[in-house]
């Protein structure tokens, strides 16, 4: 046992001893000890460095609202975990932690330097300064000074290396949700549980044997220890934070590191207590100077003495308790220092049981030491908290302090209303409660005190002596910066926290935020609820970030897969993420560039026969006796004029007039219709749809159905395309007559069902053979065997684009949300027969406008590659002088023409074709002669796909 | 010499800091002014200090509901940059960004404009090229714009997952390193502390609750503090542009109002030193000068005047970001919270004389105008002050959408939530 | 926040796709009144309140809902079927 | 007759997975039916679609959103409203319903390609799913033989109750790869046991 550690009591197993290690330094602590029981059973009191001061600081508290004692955890490997507060860490056998916010180390530390300049770096300093002088234009001076103040920016480090823990979110549901297990919450937890009703309790604290005991038994009580409720969101949505194996020494792999738990309940009861308050006096951050409560916790929980010789400084009662309790741990109490010149007998009492000099109508005006207390200096004080003259000086190794007791009702404000103030508590209480809503406990400002005392404290925030007095331990915001924020106008609540950047710290200002808005309402003249709190937000606690991504770290998206994934892999096939999608882009042969691989793709389909994967497409069953009319309504041309058996080329507005998308759909039956859409506006073009039937058309007899999954396309394209089909199709027969362009035939392909269309986006004659997607891979096999003798070549998406660009078909790169119809050369698809989604605004002046970018297609005149993303101007001179005339939206070589071709949306581009132009590239350095032309490339009249 | 400067600190510190003056003098509210500004967020002061240095007006009264900087002003994620697509947007951004190089200087405090870089984080080729077109465009129109590769995005911002294997690789990105952040409530302070020097009243606490009218004609406000009177009347309001034009009787308006929630973690060293956009979500992040990594997403998607948002929000954003960042999983959110947008339908701003006579008004900022303040106030300054539009903002009329003359940067249409 | 879809009773928001402002009309699709269709695609009531709009439950049953919600506290007022609402009825054919 | 294939390939690793010791908390297959079958009412035709739906197919169906029932190798529920998911471990069951279902009521559509089948059954089945699914898993809210429609993130699924400990998920098919390996790792806190 050390000298601090009592041999006795506490909820620490003496049993067994834990090593750890503190910036290399090794230490031995026990089971159930929190790093910061453990350092200070080992006589350690400096365990951090502020913010912006880089002072020495030791525990304030002992639990979420310690400020000062923040370490970073290190491991597994190379992964860090910055700013935790050693109140909550659980030690392990073999724990890591590193100091922060110090160079060289904690106990020298150069940037204490910054103590000596403390007036100049007061609030808002930076404001006023590191811009340079009027006539030094622009940012430089601010860069010089701002790379220096990064440099010492931040607390911990982080890390980059990938952390290897898994993360995992739990939802659940209850009728009643305890947050807190201390006695109010414990006592809630059993009502609601005796009343049959499920119950979740939670505590930030690990298992407490009270809770584990009582509620083993009930089956619709949830314990949840080690968990945070950190978020309150609409509906009674609460959002929690387990710590399931921070604990732990070696955690097995498939235990979650947190998890991220999301709670729905009816009811929920706040029994989250109150932090007891700092006072506010000079040198009141030295490390020993702790809060009284958090003294009296470490001794009776840990069983760690925080001092030999502790002198206790209050303006409440409470104080007079954790006192008493003290002494009976063995800390000699040498003086209780009471700003009240008549604290109540009870009190008194406690006083003397705790051997205690009573000293009132007194404050405490400095501290002694520097890495741990050694004294303090107390003086009379007056009312207004102004000290007398009357000096003495007390020596002690810890000052134990009560500065009144804040109710923990953050989690009730940050819907946003206002918290209610509490005359006597001089605090703030929830504000009012919606239905489903208590609080209780000391949360609710019930404090459950012996006889005679109470948790009332005298107004006295700070003691006015001279010298740096704090308010936000962690961020150096002293009691003379809000007064200087005053001073210069920033005096509402909120303009004084972003000046001084008080409550802004991890802690959020816990301990803080009360005694800056008094001290500031003194300022003004005003009481604590004029001036207002500031806006609690979630989270409560700092969260971790991998804790909120739960099940999503390592898996941001799932994959959407085709059937014939595999088959592509095996194949040589790169892939290539469209969307959710994974699709081939070339399968490439050893050697061959990805030019190479995509033009031998395309030229074999020019020439011979290839076969692409169309599985992706979007694929709607628009059913039932009103579709050929919902059709009609939703594309711009006709289709309730189709036969059956036939499928026609399509094209959707927005209402607004701009291009939305387009795809072929295909009548299968009279009532029967399967839609197709372009890849990336499936699920757009779906819900779409689906908007129109339900709330603007609700009485048309439709069905939609998302097919997209059921039917798996591979389309077949070429000169020789029949003959696979003819190879291998039965049931049906493939010929011009039986199958003529945009016809639909229903045959088998190896005893799978097929449903084939003779459509082409190649330009080819080209068919699109739909299967079911579970026989979708054989059939694929099916077609490539058919396909051997006649050289199939699998072909990726750079080749389907290819052929795509070479017959001017439009997709996603065209149809960007800010085309028309006639932009794009679609115009002879606007049905004048009718009217249909995007017929009332197309004509609007701004869409008809000569200067519109429209459609074009571009050769290379110099045999070099066209750039996508390039522009297209009149003239080359520099990159400044021109003027943009569009752009190119899709670019290639083409195997066809043998030239560098693109697709380009040029300004009124229809009245330019035959005209030189440029592209230019500046980001790229490619510059160019090229001819406009019309963006069919090849086989204007459509005698190949027709053939 | 200048009110704020190293010297001034020092003589200060020397004197126990009790020489400063007030930021901005709290008057009381006058019965009359030249020109009223509804509105004390970035926007409105940057009008007022505008109106008084460049067109000599300088009795004006800019009213604010709350405190200034209360709005979105002071809830923003401070990202400044010019990388528009439309020619109608870049020169007015450019514009923005020119001002904002020497805006410390002239407002004589600390906006702590940060040029360190903005980029667009490309995940495919086709988003490359994209971003080309956008660059381009850029370059084309004299702004700054680079195409980085994957290497030299590994490069500027270290630790990020820019492997072939990750869920969407990252193939390059379009950078413009004059973009940066800057202050927020620096910027608030900044111009409300100069335009109060040219003789501004700034009005603190004094919601308008109503308009004064002869007939059509707007002639003042009603406020929680009393009535002033005003040939003209500027309404820029941001998010809450809905709710103000009711009370002059515009019942409907292409605004709709959405909650933009950002974040900010713990203090930890910094490391990332740019401000950079993910093109594969919606997330876009930078670290503050404390150290904190600060970001934001998505809108919550749906009209709503609660200035807080949704939890999957959250878990969105937060997803991205580790997937961006695996070896951030333990650094840990610090605080969230949420700012209301006036989402125009297509995406970009209004600033405009009108719609009735003697107002005129400045709306449709969406979750991008940060970057616009000092151009928002310097273009609407300018028509109030000349009553006709500067070259700059012609385009951002209200009028534009019945033309047809829509500015959509997205494409994609009047559906704020895909903006 | 949640949505009491009539289908399949409570559901988290992140269910649901926000489909907009529930008080315009679509214009007869005959009709060539520009003001009438700008005000139908570009203008919005954007109440402060209770406001009417349509949800889609588009990670669930994928109904259209009409909702009334206010949009200053988010409560959900009243939930049906869109198909129900005054909105779509006005489109039903006579 | 073809076989459908699984979707699963490479993602399918029968065995233990995560905790190693003591009975598996959860048991993951992939179930084929022969048969999956949308049946669809237009509006206000929802009893006459559901009647003869009942008929057709011998499966309790009642009107209540939501509901459902398991019979043996046939499993049909409510998805959406009007709308009934039928699973049927023969084939030939969409044709019957083909006729059965007048075009005036509603319409017919094949899914059995579509939607993958997974079931998950064990004492911690309600455990796992509830990390993934914001849906209430209880006896209470979700009794045996109902559905519910929900998604994991991009993931659709239709989820419903077969028995005390086991429920059956649909997803599309094209996800099925994605959403198994994400099943199984939610499974390995409490031992996922993969069977074929
Ligand atoms: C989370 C978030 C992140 C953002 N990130 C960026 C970014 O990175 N880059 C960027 O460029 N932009 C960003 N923005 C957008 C930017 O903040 C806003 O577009 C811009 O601040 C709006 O202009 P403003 O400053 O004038 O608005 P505000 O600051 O909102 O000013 C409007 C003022 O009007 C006042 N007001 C309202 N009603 C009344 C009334 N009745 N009477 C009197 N006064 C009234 C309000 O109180 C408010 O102070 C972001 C916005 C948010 C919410
Ligand atoms: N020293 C004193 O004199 C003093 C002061 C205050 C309270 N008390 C005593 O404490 C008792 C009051 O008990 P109580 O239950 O109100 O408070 P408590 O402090 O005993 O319990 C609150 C519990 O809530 C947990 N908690 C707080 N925020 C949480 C969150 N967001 N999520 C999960 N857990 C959270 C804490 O870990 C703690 O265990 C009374 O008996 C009272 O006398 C004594
Ligand atoms: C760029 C930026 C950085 C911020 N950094 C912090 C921070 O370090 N600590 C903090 O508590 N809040 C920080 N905030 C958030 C503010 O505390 C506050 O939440 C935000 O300005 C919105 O105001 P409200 O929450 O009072 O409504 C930051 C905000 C912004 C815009
Ligand atoms: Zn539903």
């Amino acid at each position: 046992m050390s000298a601090h550690r009592a041999p006795t009591g506490g909820r620490i197993d003496r049993s067994k001893t834990i090593a750890f290690t503190v910036d290399g330094k090794a230490y031995a602590g026990h089971p159930g000890d929190t790093l910061a029981s453990a350092l200070l059973a080992n006589g350690v009191t400096l365990m951090g460095r502020s913010f912006k001061y880089h002072r020495p600081r030791g525990l304030l508290g002992a639990g979420d609202e310690e400020p000062n004692a923040l370490f970073t955890v290190l491991g597994p490997g190379a992964v860090r975990e910055p700013n935790i507060q050693a109140t909550r860490i659980e030690i392990f056998d073999g724990l890591q932690v590193e100091s922060q916010n110090r160079f060289p180390s904690l106990s020298f530390d150069v940037g204490a330097i910054n103590r000596l300049a403390g007036k100049l770096f007061s609030a808002g300093f930076y404001y006023k300064t590191f811009f340079g002088p009027e006539w030094i234009k622009g940012t430089r001076v601010w860069h010089v000074f701002e790379w220096f103040i990064r440099r010492a920016a931040g607390l911990g480090s982080a890390s980059a290396a990938r952390d290897p823990a898994r993360y995992e979110r739990m939802n659940a549901f209850c009728d009643v949700l305890v947050v807190g297990a201390g006695k109010a919450g414990l006592a809630a937890a059993r009502d609601a549980a005796e009343a049959g009703k499920r119950v979740i309790l939670c505590d930030s604290e690990p298992p407490s044997p009270a809770a584990t005991a009582e509620f083993a038994a009930h089956a619709n009580v949830e314990c949840l220890p080690r968990t945070t409720v950190w978020g309150h969101y609409d509906d009674m949505t609460f959002a929690a934070v387990e710590r399931v194996a921070d604990h732990l020494a070696d955690p097995p792999a498939h235990l979650p590191r947190h998890r991220h738990w999301v709670i729905r309940t009816k009811e929920i009861v706040v029994a989250t207590g109150a932090v007891e308050r700092p006072l506010v006096f000079p040198g009141n951050d030295a490390p020993g100077v702790m809060l009284a409560s958090a003294a009296l916790r470490y001794a009776a929980e840990f069983a760690v003495r925080p001092g030999a010789r502790i002198v206790v400084f209050a303006n409440n009662d409470t104080a007079y308790a954790a006192a008493a309790g003290l002494a009976a741990l063995g800390s000699t109490i040498a003086a209780i220092v009471d700003v009240r010149p008549n604290p109540p007998e009870a009190a008194r009492a406690l006083a003397a049981r705790a051997g205690a000099e009573l000293i009132v109508a007194s404050a405490v005006v400095s501290t002694a030491g520097g890495k741990a207390l050694s004294g303090v200096a107390i003086a009379e004080i007056g009312p207004d908290g102004a000290p007398g003259a009357n000096r003495r000086t007390l020596s002690c190794d810890c000052l134990a302090m009560s500065g009144g007791w804040t109710p923990q009702i953050q989690l009730a404000a940050q819907q946003g209303a206002k918290p209610r103030w509490d005359e006597r508590l001089h605090a703030f209480h929830a504000p009012d409660l919606p239905s489903g809503w208590s609080m209780a406990g000391s949360a609710a400002g019930d404090f459950d005190l012996d006889e005679g005392l109470s948790a009332y404290p005298a107004p006295v925030f700070e003691i006015k002596a001279k010298g740096k007095a704090f308010v936000d331990f962690q961020h150096d915001v002293t009691a003379d910066d809000v007064r200087l924020a005053h001073c210069e106008g920033y005096v509402n609540v909120e303009h004084m926290k972003r000046y001084t950047t008080l409550g802004m710290a991890t802690d959020q200002g816990r301990t803080a935020n009360l005694a800056g808005l008094a001290i500031m309402a003194e300022a003004r003249g005003l009481t604590p609820p004029e001036v207002g709190t500031t806006r609690s937000r979630p989270p409560l606690v700092p969260v971790s970030l991998g804790a909120i991504t739960a099940e999503r770290k390592d898996d941001l998206k799932p994959w959407r897969l085709t059937p014939m994934h595999d088959w592509h892999l095996e194949n040589g096939a790169t892939m290539y993420n469209a969307g959710l999608w994974s699709r081939p882009m070339i399968y490439g042969a050893p050697g061959e560039t990805i030019e190479q691989a995509y033009v031998r793709e395309a030229a074999a389909v020019r020439s011979g026969v290839g076969i692409v994967d169309v599985s992706t497409l979007g694929k709607i069953a628009v059913q039932g006796p009103d579709a050929p009319e919902f059709l009609d309504r939703v594309y711009t041309n006709l289709f309730s004029t189709l036969a059956v058996g036939k499928a026609r080329y399509g094209l959707m507005l927005r209402e607004d007039g701009i291009a939305y998308d387009d795809g072929t759909t295909w009548r299968l039956g009279d009532n029967d219709f399967l839609m197709t859409t372009t890849t990336a506006n499936a699920g757009k073009v779906m819900q779409q749809l689906e908007y129109y039937l339900d709330c603007v058309w609700p009485d048309l007899r439709v069905i939609l159905t998302s097919v997209t999954d059921e039917w798996a396309g591979a389309a077949v394209g070429g000169p020789k395309a029949r003959d696979v089909l003819a190879a291998c199709v039965s049931g049906a027969k493939v010929d011009d007559a039986h199958l003529p362009f945009m016809g639909i035939v229903k045959g088998e392909i190896a005893g799978a069902p097929v449903l084939i269309c003779r459509l082409s986006f190649s330009g080819e004659l080209a068919y699109e053979v739909y299967s079911g997607a579970g026989h979708a891979a054989h059939v694929w096999e099916a077609l490539m065997a058919a396909g051997k003798p006649f050289a199939i070549t699998p072909y990726g998406l750079e080749a389907l684009g290819t052929l795509r660009i070479e017959k001017g078909h439009v997709t996603g790169a065209e149809i960007d949300g800010r085309t028309t119809a006639r932009d794009l050369g679609l115009d002879w698809m606007l049905s004048k027969k009718k009217s249909f989604v995007g017929s009332a605004m197309m004509d609007r002046e701004g869409l008809f406008h000569p200067d519109r970018l429209r459609l074009v297609g571009l050769v290379s005149l110099d045999d070099r590659a066209i750039n996508g993303g390039s522009h297209v101007v009149d003239s080359l001179d520099g990159e400044k002088a021109t003027q943009s005339l569009g752009h190119v939206t899709a670019a290639c070589f083409s195997p066809a023409l043998g030239r560098y071709i693109a697709l380009a949306l040029v300004k009124n581009g229809r009245e330019r074709l035959g005209q030189r132009a440029f592209i230019t590239d500046p980001l790229r350095g490619r510059a160019g002669p090229v001819e406009i032309v019309h963006p069919v490339f090849v086989d204007p009249e459509g005698k190949r796909m027709h053939g | 010499m200048r009110e704020y400067s190293a010297f001034a600190l020092l003589k200060n510190a020397l004197t126990g800091n009790t020489g400063w003056k007030e930021a901005w003098r709290k008057p009381e509210l006058k019965a009359s002014y030249d020109v009223i500004i509804v509105g004390g967020g970035g926007h409105g002061l940057s009008t007022a200090y505008y109106l008084a240095k460049e067109h000599g007006v300088r009795n004006i009264a800019v009213v604010e509901k709350g405190w200034i900087g209360s709005g979105n002003i002071g809830r923003n994620t401070t990202m400044i940059r010019s990388n528009y697509l439309h020619p109608q947007n870049q020169h007015f951004y450019e514009h923005s960004l020119t001002l904002w190089e020497n805006l410390s200087q002239e407002l004589n405090f600390n906006v702590m404009f940060s040029q360190r870089g903005v980029m667009n984080l490309a995940v495919g080729p086709a988003q490359l090229d994209d971003f080309a077109r956008r660059g381009n465009a850029m370059r084309l129109a004299g702004i700054d714009a680079e195409l980085l590769s994957r290497e030299q995005v590994a490069k500027v911002i270290p630790g990020m997952d820019v492997s072939a294997s990750a869920r969407f690789p990252i193939y390059g990105g379009l950078m413009q390193w004059r973009g940066g952040t800057a202050r927020h409530d620096a910027v608030a302070w900044g111009y409300a502390r100069a335009a109060d020097r040219l003789g501004v009243d700034i009005i603190e606490n004094a919601e308008v609750t109503g308009f004064l009218k002869d007939g059509d004609t707007i002639t003042g406000v009603v406020t929680k503090r009393g009535e002033i009177r005003a040939k003209k009347t500027a309404v820029v309001v941001a998010g809450s542009t809905g709710q103000v034009m009711k009370l002059a009787g515009i019942d409907r308006l292409p605004i709709e109002s959405h909650v933009l929630q950002a974040f900010v973690t713990e203090a930890v060293k910094p490391f990332i030193h740019t401000v950079a956009a993910f093109g594969g979500g919606h997330l876009y992040f930078t670290q503050s000068d404390k150290g904190s990594l600060v970001f934001g997403g998505d809108i919550d998607g749906y009209n709503t005047w609660a200035q807080r948002g949704n939890l999957p929000v959250v878990e969105d954003v937060m997803s991205e970001f580790v997937a961006l960042f695996p070896g951030l999983a333990r650094v840990r959110l610090l605080r969230s919270w949420g700012g209301l947008m006036d989402m125009s339908m297509d995406g970009s701003p209004i600033i405009a004389k009108g719609p009735l006579p003697g107002m005129y008004l400045n709306t449709g900022w969406c979750y991008g105008g940060f970057k616009a303040v000092p151009a928002s106030g310097w273009t609407f300054a300018w028509t109030i002050a000349k009553d006709e539009p500067h070259a700059f903002n012609r385009h951002f009329t209200l009028d534009r959408f019945r033309r047809g003359l829509i500015i959509d940067e997205k494409g994609q249409g009047s559906t704020p939530r895909l903006h | 926040m949640r949505i009491t879809c009539p289908h399949c009773g409570r559901r988290d928001v992140a269910e649901f796709t926000y489909q907009g402002d529930a008080n315009r009309l679509r214009p007869d699709p005959a009709s060539t009144d520009q003001a009438a269709w700008n005000a139908y695609v570009y203008d919005r009531v954007n109440t402060r309140g209770p406001h009417r709009e349509f949800w889609q439950h588009s990670g669930g049953c994928r109904a259209h809902l009409a909702v009334e919600r206010d949009t200053a506290t988010h409560a959900i007022l009243s939930v049906s079927y869109a198909r129900d609402s005054d909105t779509a009825r006005a489109g039903r054919r006579p | 007759m073809v076989e459908i294939a699984s979707p699963l390939g490479t993602a399918f690793k029968p065995g233990r997975h995560g905790k190693p010791d003591g009975a598996p908390g959860v048991i993951v297959c992939e179930r084929k039916p022969a048969t999956i079958v949308q049946v669809a009412a237009f509006s206000g035709r929802e009893t006459a679609v559901r009647e003869a739906l009942v008929k057709a197919a011998g499966l309790k169906l009642n009107g209540k959103p939501g509901a459902g029932v398991v019979n043996g190798s046939r499993a049909g529920f409510g998805v959406a409203p009007g709308r009934w998911l039928i699973a049927d471990d023969k084939e030939g069951l969409a044709g019957s319903f083909a006729k059965a279902i007048a075009h005036e009521d509603g319409a017919v559509t094949r899914l059995t390609h579509g939607r993958s089948v997974f079931r998950i059954e064990g004492p911690r089945a309600e455990w796992v799913l509830a990390k993934l699914f914001a849906v209430d898993f209880s006896p209470e809210a979700f009794p045996v033989g109902d559905a519910v429609s929900t998604t994991h993130h991009d993931v659709f699924a239709a989820i419903q109750r077969v028995g005390e400990n086991a429920f059956d998920l649909y997803v599309f098919r094209s996800f099925a790869r994605s959403f198994f390996e994400t099943l199984v790792r939610a499974g390995e806190e409490v031992g996922c046991e993969v069977k074929a």
